[in-house]
């Protein structure tokens, strides 16, 4: 088991304020975390409505569903309006997570030694919040695997569903 | 000059030089070689398949300063780029300038922008900004240049 | 004999400076040129980086703005050879109609002072009035006169109305005339033939080695034009010549760029022909640009400008490079002027069209003593029309004759 | 009262005062004309007051590194030798009897003045710019000056009398000098000679191209070049109307309105050839011009002055 | 108001300074001089010597090699002297702001009377700033 970037969204979403350094090199003023809150977001927490009131709203046709329904926001169409984040009523999509120029996380790929961790893991100041560790997927534990860098602790909401039947 | 033979003769020519050969598109095909290769390299492309010195650019990847030398092939609507990558602690490579005489101007801008020293290149000074500025050691164009 | 040196500069905007010549003279004799640039860096390079897809066209625009939708066209085309991205046809011609508008709008702008260097100065006057009416229909097309903002990734930013495609014809074929004019008034004058024949001459292999552009290349007998050979935009679908001479001389050069118009005129005409025809959309709308690396050119009015671009999927550049054709254009000055009088330099440096600028203040320094003696860009200027005047007189022909009569 | 009188005649009339304006009025017009070749429209008819007015307001910078005093009353000596000649012309025009030996001697030394007073301030400014004006400016008086003064004594030939007075009114009574052979000839030869001295193309070069913003004038502000533009002005006056005295009989105002306007048409018809040459010829390099004076001019000037003498 | 500026009004002898543009400014200012703007008929002449402007254009973002000539040139300008930035770049740096090579805008290096706005602005925007910069004078 290898090690992976792990966030806490739950606690993320309660510093929108805090931005943290990213060591991502082509772009100096890229926060990487940003783009990983997105992508989590999108992949765990949207309801993945059918007829999806935030793709209606899109005044550019940015955001699209994918084939396995998941959302993707098209950044050369984004203006970064925020009509999306109004209009979806789960208040999935935070105004925060949809800037105008985006950011890029490459998981620090290339410039990690064994010993090291990301530079965003170690300058967040919620402590623990961001963490670089081998994790298991424990979906009991609201713990998921997007893509194959990255951990993510979230409430599921399937996982809502249940609990409500 | 067709096409095919272009490549392969180039292919043919550097052989056992080439470490990667890429064709992103019918029009674009890149060449990586090492930098002790490049002046054997662009000497071929230039004076025997007459190919046109487009310009060079420099990218600083972090762990390497990689030099693209872009050359036309105007009858062929192609263009051939040879990248090398150069140390980043200390990028050196030989100057084109005695193959090429349009070189000069581009490899002082790499230099200046990108630290890139180029030997033997005849003068090797500034081109673009003033004497004071930027700071010794620093260069604009790699990305810890903090301006 | 002593040695003195005219420095002329700096103001020359070139992709990110102006120029700032040195000559070295011996009596009337240049003997040696450093060319000095940088007064214009302005970063656009690493600017770049930090603007997205839609706004690095208009940052490009600003290179310069003589070129000013050249370095916008081969920045998309840079961005869409990263995204593999098909241009609709409509926007094609668009953008190679506003293309060639410039390059007339260049050519007689680059004519006019090429003029007033020989001492016509009454022929800049004339050929910027004719500017005149190329600049309305930008203004019609897009709301400026210069920096027209029309070009994207994916097409063009506005389209152009079929209920204004009549004026623009006129528009086009009123300069027809004018042309003419300074087709006759330049290319047949025997005192321009005097004043620009066998000066400054570039052979082929000089322009090889520099790799040299544009009408600067083409003069020397140089085929190349990356509109024919590396075909973008809408000219591959419109009929057109490349025009070229052997001479390699200034003569050769102002011939290239008067009878460049004429093929400019040609275009614009099938173009606008063709947008009555070809309807539908003018942007493709794109979602993204992957990860990789692109290069677009163009051919400007002064050669190829080329754009380099490295993506590495956000929706900036990571890396983005230009070479404008002066980059490549201007070090041929250093074999074209040596051996040439000074009252030829200014034509000759002139020659490559590096824009306005760079004569415009200059002051000589006496190696010896290190001291500013006078010759000032002015009496370069005054040199090269004095000349003209001389050999005007030789010929037995008065200058201000002969201009009333291409007046009428 | 004589002294009033003459201080009036130094100031006001025909001084300073009327040679200024008039002096402007033609270089308005010398402007006007050009802008009307290049199909422009050209500037007010007050102009180059406004110009002068402007200047005068402005500071003055004395380069530093300059003989100051000399920088700066260089360009008075020249107003005030342009005045003396004014002064002189048109005293003797209107009352052709004040006159007094040796005057056309005197107006010709003061004529150099100007130019002297340009050279002066080139070299005193200490900018290179402003010396090579100054030294192209010195060659082209050795340059010029020779063949002026030779046909400036061919009126004086033919009139028998070194007065002005007594040259106009020997005109008056024989007919004008320019009437002869030798007179044309003369005349053709001041006429080039003036546009050296009055500093016009084709004989500029002492300026860089944009006429006086090159050059000599370089290191001049505010007043100082002020003055320097009001006395070129004033010789696009003064300079003609000397020609029009010796060679076309001045202007007579002795004998009705009708004398007095072809007397004024004589100096208008004189400044349009002057601009005339100025935008149609080529202007020549400062050897060209000494070869030409030398050579050419004064040739043509000798055989004038012979023609004179066998009272052709 | 005095009859120095008054006379200043009427006769503005302007100087051109490029500090880093594209050109693009330049050009329009060139183009006033030609027959359809022909600024001569306000007084305007383009002058070549520092010594002998009333008004200073200035085009441009200001590279730091451009700067201390800035300067120079303000300080070798007699008084009173107008200065005029013109295009975007001259008055907030436009789109160059944030280069490493173009630290600051004309007005920090020199005081600027009036801004003309425009990328560029247009002749008659030009013609504008200054005929709008003189009645401001006159107003005084
Ligand atoms: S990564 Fe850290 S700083 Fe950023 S939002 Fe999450 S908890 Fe806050
Ligand atoms: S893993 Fe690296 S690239 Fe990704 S956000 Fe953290 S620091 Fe940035
Ligand atoms: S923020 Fe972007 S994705 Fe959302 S509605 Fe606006 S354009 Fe569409
Ligand atoms: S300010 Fe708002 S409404 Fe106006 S153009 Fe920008 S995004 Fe649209
Ligand atoms: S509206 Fe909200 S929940 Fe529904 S698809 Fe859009 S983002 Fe997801
Ligand atoms: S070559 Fe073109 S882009 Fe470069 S400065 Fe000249 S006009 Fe501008
Ligand atoms: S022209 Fe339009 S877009 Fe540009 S600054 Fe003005 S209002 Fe904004
Ligand atoms: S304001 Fe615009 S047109 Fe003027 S110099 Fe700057 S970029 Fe060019």
């Amino acid at each position: 088991m290898s090690k992976r970037l792990f966030i806490d969204l739950e606690v993320c979403n309660k510093h929108l304020e805090v931005a943290v350094p990213c060591s991502y090199f082509y772009h100096p003023d890229n926060k990487g975390v940003i783009s990983l809150r997105e992508l989590a977001t999108f992949a765990i927490i949207c309801r993945q409505c059918d007829e999806a009131p935030c793709v209606k709203s899109c005044p550019q046709d940015a955001l699209e569903k994918q084939e396995d329904g998941t959302l993707k926001r098209y950044n050369m169409r984004c203006i970064s309006c925020k009509s999306c984040a109004y209009a979806c009523p789960f208040g999935t999509i935070l105004p925060e997570v949809i800037p105008y120029a985006v950011s890029q996380c490459d998981y620090c790929l290339d410039r990690l030694g064994e010993a090291e961790e990301p530079l965003c893991v170690k300058r967040c100041p919620v402590e623990g919040m961001v963490d670089y560790r081998e994790v298991k997927e424990e979906p009991e534990k609201d713990i998921y695997f997007v893509g194959e860098h990255l951990a993510v602790h979230a409430r599921h909401w399937e996982k809502v569903e249940a609990e409500a039947k | 000059m067709v096409e095919k033979d272009m490549l392969k003769e180039i292919k043919d020519k550097l052989s056992e030089k080439i470490l990667k050969v890429y064709e992103k598109s019918p029009r674009r095909i890149y060449i990586d070689l090492k930098p002790e290769d490049i002046p054997s390299a662009a000497s071929f492309i230039f004076k025997d398949l007459k190919a046109r010195f487009a310009t060079a650019s420099g990218v600083d990847t972090r762990k390497h300063i990689e030099i693209l030398y872009h050359f036309a092939f105007d009858s062929l609507s192609k263009i051939v780029s040879l990248r090398t990558l150069l140390d980043r602690e200390k990028p050196e490579i030989e100057s084109l300038t005695s193959i090429i005489k349009g070189t000069e101007w581009i490899e002082r801008e790499i230099h200046e922008l990108l630290g890139v020293n180029f030997r033997n290149h005849p003068n090797l000074k500034k081109l673009l900004m003033a004497e004071d500025y930027p700071p010794p050691g620093q260069y604009p164009l790699r990305r810890d240049f903090s301006g | 004999m002593a040695k003195t040196i005219i420095p002329i500069g700096p103001y020359h905007p070139l992709q990110e400076e102006p120029e700032f010549f040195r000559l070295h003279v011996e009596g009337e004799k240049v003997v040696d040129l450093d060319i000095e640039i940088g007064y214009n860096h302005r970063a656009i390079e690493k600017l770049a980086e930090s603007k997205t897809y839609d706004q690095v066209p208009f940052l490009v625009e600003r290179i310069c703005g003589i070129c000013s939708t050249s370095h916008p066209i081969a920045c998309v085309q840079a961005i869409e050879d990263v995204g593999g991205v098909e241009v609709p046809e409509r926007a094609l011609y668009i953008r190679s109609l506003i293309g060639e508008l410039e390059r007339i709008h260049s050519h007689l702008l680059w004519l006019g002072l090429a003029g007033h260097f020989l001492g016509y100065n009454t022929v800049w006057m004339w050929v910027w009035r004719y500017r005149e009416p190329v600049l309305d229909i930008f203004e019609r097309i897009s709301g400026n006169r210069n920096h027209y903002a029309m070009i994207k990734p994916g097409g063009v930013r506005r389209d152009i109305e079929d209920s204004d495609i009549p004026a623009i014809e006129k528009g086009v074929d009123d300069l027809v005339p004018a042309l003419d004019l300074f087709k006759g008034a330049i290319v047949d004058d025997p005192v321009i033939h005097a004043r620009t024949k066998g000066i400054g001459i570039l052979t082929k292999e000089d322009i090889i080695n520099y790799g040299a552009l544009g009408p600067t290349a083409r003069a020397s007998g140089v085929d190349i034009d990356v509109r024919r050979d590396h075909p973008h935009a809408a000219y591959g679908l419109v009929d057109w010549n490349v025009i070229t001479r052997e001479e390699g001389d200034v003569f050769a050069k102002v011939v290239v760029r008067v009878l460049e118009m004429y093929e400019s005129v040609k275009i614009i005409k099938q173009c606008l022909k063709k947008l009555k025809k070809v309807k539908g959309e003018i942007d493709a709308k794109v979602k993204e640009i992957p990860p990789g690396e692109g290069i677009g050119h163009y051919e400007a009015p002064r050669g190829e400008v080329l754009h380099y671009v490295l993506s590495d999927g956000t929706n900036r550049p990571a890396r983005y490079k230009v070479r404008a054709p002066s980059y490549m254009n201007i070090p041929t000055n250093e074999t074209a002027v040596i051996g040439e009088t000074v009252s030829d330099a200014t034509i000759i440096l002139a020659a490559v069209d590096p824009c306005y600028c760079c004569t415009e203040r200059v002051a000589v320094i006496d190696e010896g003593t290190g001291k500013r003696t006078p010759l000032t860009g002015q009496d370069l200027v005054r040199l090269s029309q004095e000349k003209t005047k001389k050999i005007a007189d030789e010929l037995g022909l008065p200058m201000e004759g002969r201009l009333q009569g291409i007046s009428k | 009262m004589e002294l009033l009188k003459s201080i009036g005649y130094f100031i006001i009339f025909p001084g300073f005062l009327f040679t200024a304006v008039v002096g402007l009025l033609a270089s308005w017009i010398d402007r006007k004309v050009t802008a009307l070749v290049q199909w422009r429209k050209g500037p007010p008819i007050l102009q180059s007051l406004y110009d002068i007015v402007k200047l005068m307001g402005k500071e003055t910078i004395v380069p530093q590194g300059s003989s100051r005093l000399t920088f700066l009353l260089s360009p008075l000596f020249g107003l005030s030798a342009v005045i003396l000649v004014s002064t002189l012309l048109w005293r003797t025009i209107i009352s052709p009897s004040t006159t007094f030996l040796g005057d056309l001697i005197v107006v010709l030394y003061l004529l150099t003045i100007p130019s002297l007073a340009v050279i002066m301030g080139g070299f005193a400014s200490r900018n290179p710019l402003a010396s090579l004006g100054a030294s192209r400016e010195m060659k082209l008086i050795l340059a010029y000056e020779l063949p002026f003064i030779l046909v400036a004594l061919i009126p004086v030939i033919k009139a028998g009398t070194i007065r002005m007075g007594e040259i106009l009114s020997y005109q008056l009574d024989n007919g004008i000098v320019i009437g002869s052979l030798s007179g044309i000839i003369g005349f053709l030869v001041a006429i080039l000679c003036m546009q050296a001295k009055l500093a016009l193309v084709p004989f500029d070069m002492a300026e860089a191209e944009t006429e006086i913003m090159g050059g000599t004038y370089i290191e001049y502000s505010g007043a100082p070049l002020a003055i320097y533009k009001l006395t070129r002005a004033m010789m696009l006056f003064v300079v003609p109307m000397f020609l029009v005295c010796i060679y076309c009989g001045g202007i007579d105002f002795g004998h009705g309105w009708l004398h007095i306007l072809l007397g004024v048409l004589k100096y208008v018809g004189l400044l349009v050839v002057i601009i005339l040459i100025r935008n149609t010829a080529p202007r020549v390099r400062i050897d060209q011009a000494m070869k030409f004076f030398w050579g050419k001019m004064t040739g043509l000037a000798i055989v004038g002055i012979v023609l004179a003498f066998l009272g052709v | 108001m005095s009859l120095k500026l008054k006379a200043l009004t009427k006769s503005p002898w302007v100087f051109h300074i490029c500090t880093g543009s594209c050109n693009n400014c330049d050009i329009e200012i060139l183009d006033l001089l030609t027959p359809r703007f022909d600024i001569e008929r306000f007084g305007m002449i383009k002058v070549g010597s520092i010594r002998h402007a009333d008004v200073l254009l200035v085009t441009g973002a200001v590279s730091r090699k451009a700067g201390p000539r800035l300067k120079r040139l303000y300080e070798q300008a007699p008084k009173p002297c107008l200065v005029v930035a013109i295009g975007s770049c001259a008055l907030g740096q436009g789109i160059f702001k944030g280069s490493y090579n173009m630290p600051e805008p004309v007005d920090k290096y020199i005081p600027v009377d009036a801004y003309i706005p425009g990328c560029p602005p247009k002749p008659e925007a030009m013609i504008m700033g200054v005929v709008k910069l003189i009645e401001k004078l006159r107003g005084k």
